[in-house]
């Protein structure tokens, strides 16, 4: 029914005493996620959600009392590497993190890092993950999407809301949705997300929306022509975007010529992608 | 975040890389009395954050300080791709032999700094990578282990480094990655680099342009920020957290999500408009926030409609309803407005602003439709 | 008949205009060894070797010329580090650093990262290897050894020669000898050269001689004990040494009780291995 | 090269690590005049390169000046293994509440430092080691990423240490580890850390072991090596580049390589001789450095008999042999020596030695063998 995230994710909440990190926990706890445990540094032996989370002071020893699996990452964007580091080395195999803003020197390194030790890392500045029905990681409103075979990954925020609400309003479900994030320097891909979604036998197709900067998107389209066998559809914000200027997200931006969304949009062709010209028409596409 | 010349030079200092003498000043006279103290014979630059001052005659060589301050009235009362010239930089002129490009960026593609050189320095590197990409060399940074020796030792000789200046051009390709690392830059750049006739090499020309995100870590580069150099409304979107691009269309647009707001803005141009601003006040913006919001689009004289698409998820429909009333309230203005408001709590917002004389979409497609038509009345009108 | 240097061997010496670098480049090509380049920065378009081996400034473009798959490094300690990362990045798939007195600090930067990418680091503060009348690349003397089927893997130098020199005389032949250094953070193991031995066809039984210090004896006895079919014989020097004093080698002390002798000697009769009580005894306990 | 506890403090100081205020002194009236600044209430301690100061009577707490002096008076005269005390710390008393140990060194299986830390502060990490392990709390720190803040915090939680320390202990642990990495030690021990009652987290005894392979990045860090506290023959051979161990045997040896100098020691106890040191020529000793050698070895009033063993490699067997007559011919001596030369050019430096008085050795067995016999000729006679 879903990739990365499922009934089987027992989530650890990083930053869980915060505003965010209380609102969203009980969202994602009323999604139906299992949130085994929270960690903020210095508030370890206190209760949150009513007495039925502990938190605690340190990633590893809040793996070792619970078995979390999986963490989402709400502390401000000065801590949010070390926080990411802090999970991949208590033994965290999936790690999404929500903060936005974090340097980017500081996440080459952690990428770095998390290669060498084959840590999968969603984010950061994303939404998260959510499978319907299923279970959610992040802040993706649980109700705007239903239940089905439609794999969506997407480098936006609200763009992909918009998406998710045009797909349940034709009454097609979704088996996950993927937020990557917009930085330049993340983790999780366009490609790594196709190739969990090629792979996955309760997704039948797949939604695309990229935007404006990088190359993610060409690479994606490489991938889908070299090894796809499911439908893939895109959208990608920012034809109208001028070049030099940072539109929003950090990495959402055109340099030295290179990023336009024409280029992608005419990858993406090459590889027999269709690209809707706005968000709304993604689900007659996939008719 | 981008840094003055004379700015980035004095960076460049700090980390050990040699300079020409000069100094920053605002005007004329102070020119002409920094040309004296420097020997007469100057380099007056103007101190504009755009590429092309030296075309639009922004860069003069001059052989006395009445020259100097000559050049520095001209200068000064250019504008330079509409950047009126404020404040200029007076460098000693030095006797150049060979210009050469070394600059250092982020490979997003690779996950690492990339350090480029080129023996053809001197002119913009995009132009070199069109016309003489053979004459780029290129060396990966890996981000734990920093810039080698051997990769400084392989920029010089590709770039075919005399032997007698590698020892220091290694300790300045050091310099510009130090520079690089400790301002937390996305790009640092020194063109030319040059070699003189008698002091060695010195960094002529450069250019910082700061991770926004790395800036709590540098308050003292943070208060370099040049505001005069800002349009007013990017300074006020910056202050209340708001990302904000001033594009020159008619539709104003205000919108939660960067790409919702970037999807908002090719709308509208699919339907026939053109968008005036991308404009993203973020996920659970306040009513204050969104009122800010409002005044900075309203205030750009060429908006003749302004269309908010909000699509509520952390951010509450009701809330960003009650944003846009009060702003209206402070600031009445006679401008259409269409309002779309569709997920958390969009009823409500909705139902509080059927009170104001406001135009409610379903779809984004409706609502670039009905703000073009809308401002196509304003125009007529 | 051999394992990491034979014909095939295509040798890049860095350093090689330097004093020892130019005598042990003799030595090498005079035991039949494939010396293609060298590397001096500020030297490149020199020759050396009577106007046979050229001089480059960089490792990358010795390689790009002359298609180097192996080095050997004779470069002063301070420029040690970085010669070996320079050897990795250019695609060099064994490095041989006879260089000592590196940092332990550069070392284990200098591992860290060649364990990313993948490259064979031999040494430092080792004598080299010696497949004899095939190929050496280091400072072995080629005339103490002759070919056979006994691989022979060791920490340290003259000691090395001396058990070379040992099995010589009893008409043994060697494989290849393998000095891994006696530095407490080095590249290739026991363990590493002992799976290499394994493997090989061409040898039959191992040598292994070690020193008080580390681990590394200790592993190599659960690694034989687990996997190795072969005979392996040893010798462990430093029975007789204090603890707490470096016994030249960096690696070679004895600290907080763990390192010595008879820890080693005990791992290694607990896995089968006999152990000589004098480097003259090697030969006889391989009959 | 270790440190003496006073220098040690001094660069913890130097990486923002609070120490109690203190002052070397090397007499007994200044001692006097250091507490009398101090406040009267001081510390006075041994400094000496040696563990077990306190077991032996070499740290004194003292409430006036006078008994500072007296106190001082007395270390001064007292030896600690052996060794004679020749500097004091005189340091202000602390109100200490908890002891804990905090310490950095390299883990060479991992590859990478590691920090310890234990509730357990005080004693010696190895005793503590022992008796109670699960008090001990380890974090490795990748060569390339450096100590994190989770690790620190991680071990503040781990020692149970008070929440209203942890930002000082967190500071603590990163200019502990900053030291560590940027004196290139191998060690850096704060031995007890403590918890003071007003005055927050203070190191109140440091040790640092440094790499000698690093020392050419820190000349400042060389020169405080303490000469005084060596023997002069470990100084002798440093400054010629040999590697020299002392044990205390009978029979002097000379080898070239340090795993033959280690089998040739065993080989000697093996056939019930006892080795008087451990000396390590190096590959291709020169004559000069060979005849430096034999000085430092026959300088040993233990030394009954020398075994020359040295296997010619880059090192030439005639020109070891000739530096061995050298030695002799400037510093005669009676003592019996038995030489063995094998590899490159040990025929001619065996022709060479055959004019001297000496006897030659063909296995290392044998050369180990007449070497006891001689020594044993010598004591008997």
């Amino acid at each position: 029914m879903s990739i990365l995230v499922d009934k089987s994710t027992k989530l650890l909440v990083q930053g869980i005493t915060g505003r965010e990190g209380l609102f969203h926990t009980a969202r994602m706890i009323e999604h139906g996620t299992s949130v085994v445990a929270g960690v903020t540094p210095q508030k370890g032996g206190e209760w949150v959600m009513g007495g039925k989370v502990p938190v605690f002071d340190t990633v590893k020893s809040a793996v070792e009392a619970t078995g979390s699996n999986t963490s989402v990452i709400f502390v401000p964007s000065r801590f949010a590497a070390d926080a990411i580091l802090e999970a991949a080395d208590a033994g965290i195999a999936l790690i999404v993190c929500i903060t936005e803003g974090i340097p980017v020197q500081d996440m080459m390194k952690v990428r770095r890092y998390l290669d060498q030790m084959g840590v999968r890392l969603v984010g950061p500045n994303c939404p998260g993950l959510l499978s319907p029905g299923t279970a959610k990681v992040g802040i993706i409103p649980g109700d705007i999407a239903i239940a089905g075979n439609i794999g969506v990954v997407s480098k936006s925020g609200t763009l992909t809301y918009e998406v998710l609400h045009a797909l349940k309003q034709n009454e097609m479900g979704v088996s996950t949705c993927v937020g990557i994030g917009g930085d330049p320097i993340n983790g999780t891909s366009f490609v790594d997300t196709l190739e969990l979604f090629e792979a996955d036998p309760h997704t039948e197709k797949i939604v695309l929306i990229g935007e404006i900067g990088g190359k993610d998107e060409e690479l994606a389209a490489a991938y889908i022509r070299d090894h796809m066998t499911k439908q893939v559809v895109a959208f990608i914000a920012g034809k109208t975007a001028p070049p030099g200027k940072r539109m929003g997200h950090a990495g959402a931006i055109i340099e030295g010529g290179e990023g336009t969304a024409e280029d992608k949009i005419k990858a993406l062709a090459a590889a027999g992608v269709m690209t809707a010209d706005q968000p709304e028409e993604i689900p007659g596409l996939l008719q | 975040m981008k840094l003055h010349e004379y700015q980035s030079k004095q960076l460049f200092a700090e980390h050990g890389i040699p300079i020409p003498h000069g100094q920053m000043t605002m005007n004329a006279s102070e020119a002409k009395s920094i040309a004296e103290e420097l020997g007469g014979r100057v380099v007056v630059k103007a101190q504009v954050l755009v590429g092309g001052r030296g075309k639009a005659g922004g860069i003069r060589v001059v052989n006395t300080p009445d020259k100097a301050e000559e050049a520095a009235t001209q200068i000064l009362g250019m504008k330079i791709k509409d950047l009126p010239v404020r404040k200029l930089l007076i460098d000693e002129a030095v006797d150049i032999k060979t210009e050469i490009y070394l600059g250092i960026t982020n490979d997003r593609t690779r996950r690492c700094p990339v350090m480029i050189a080129s023996a053809e320095g001197g002119v913009e590197i995009e132009e070199v990578a069109k016309t003489n990409p053979d004459k780029i060399v290129r060396v990966w940074i890996d981000p734990l282990l920093g810039l080698r020796d051997y990769q400084a030792r392989y920029l010089a000789a590709c770039t075919e480094m005399p032997r007698e200046h590698w020892r220091e051009f290694m300790s300045i390709t050091k310099g510009l990655f130090q520079t690089f690392i400790q301002t937390d830059a996305t790009l640092a750049e020194i063109n030319p680099l040059v070699i003189t006739g008698d002091k060695g090499l010195m960094a002529l020309d450069g250019k910082i342009v700061l991770d926004d995100n790395g800036l709590f870590r540098h308050p003292e580069l943070a208060e370099m920020r040049d505001l005069d150099e800002e349009a007013a409304e990017e300074r006020e979107a910056r202050k209340y957290g708001l990302s904000y691009v001033k594009l020159g269309g008619e539709i104003g647009c205000m919108v939660n999500g960067a790409g919702l707001a970037m999807a908002t803005m090719d709308v509208i141009h699919l339907y026939g408009g053109s968008p005036a601003n991308f404009l993203d006040i973020g996920g659970g913006a306040s009513a204050e926030k969104v009122a800010a919001a409002i005044q900075i689009i309203i205030r750009d004289p060429n908006v003749k409609a302004v269309l908010f698409n909000i699509f509520g998820g952390i951010t509450r429909g009701d809330e960003v309803a009650r944003g846009i009333l009060a702003a209206l309230e402070k600031t009445p203005t006679k401008l259409p407005m269409v309002v779309r408001l569709v997920g958390t709590n969009a009823e409500e917002g909705r139902h509080l602003l059927a009170k104001a004389d406001m135009e409610t979409a379903v779809s984004l497609a409706d609502a670039a439709q009905k703000a073009i038509a809308a401002a196509e009345a304003v125009e007529e009108s």
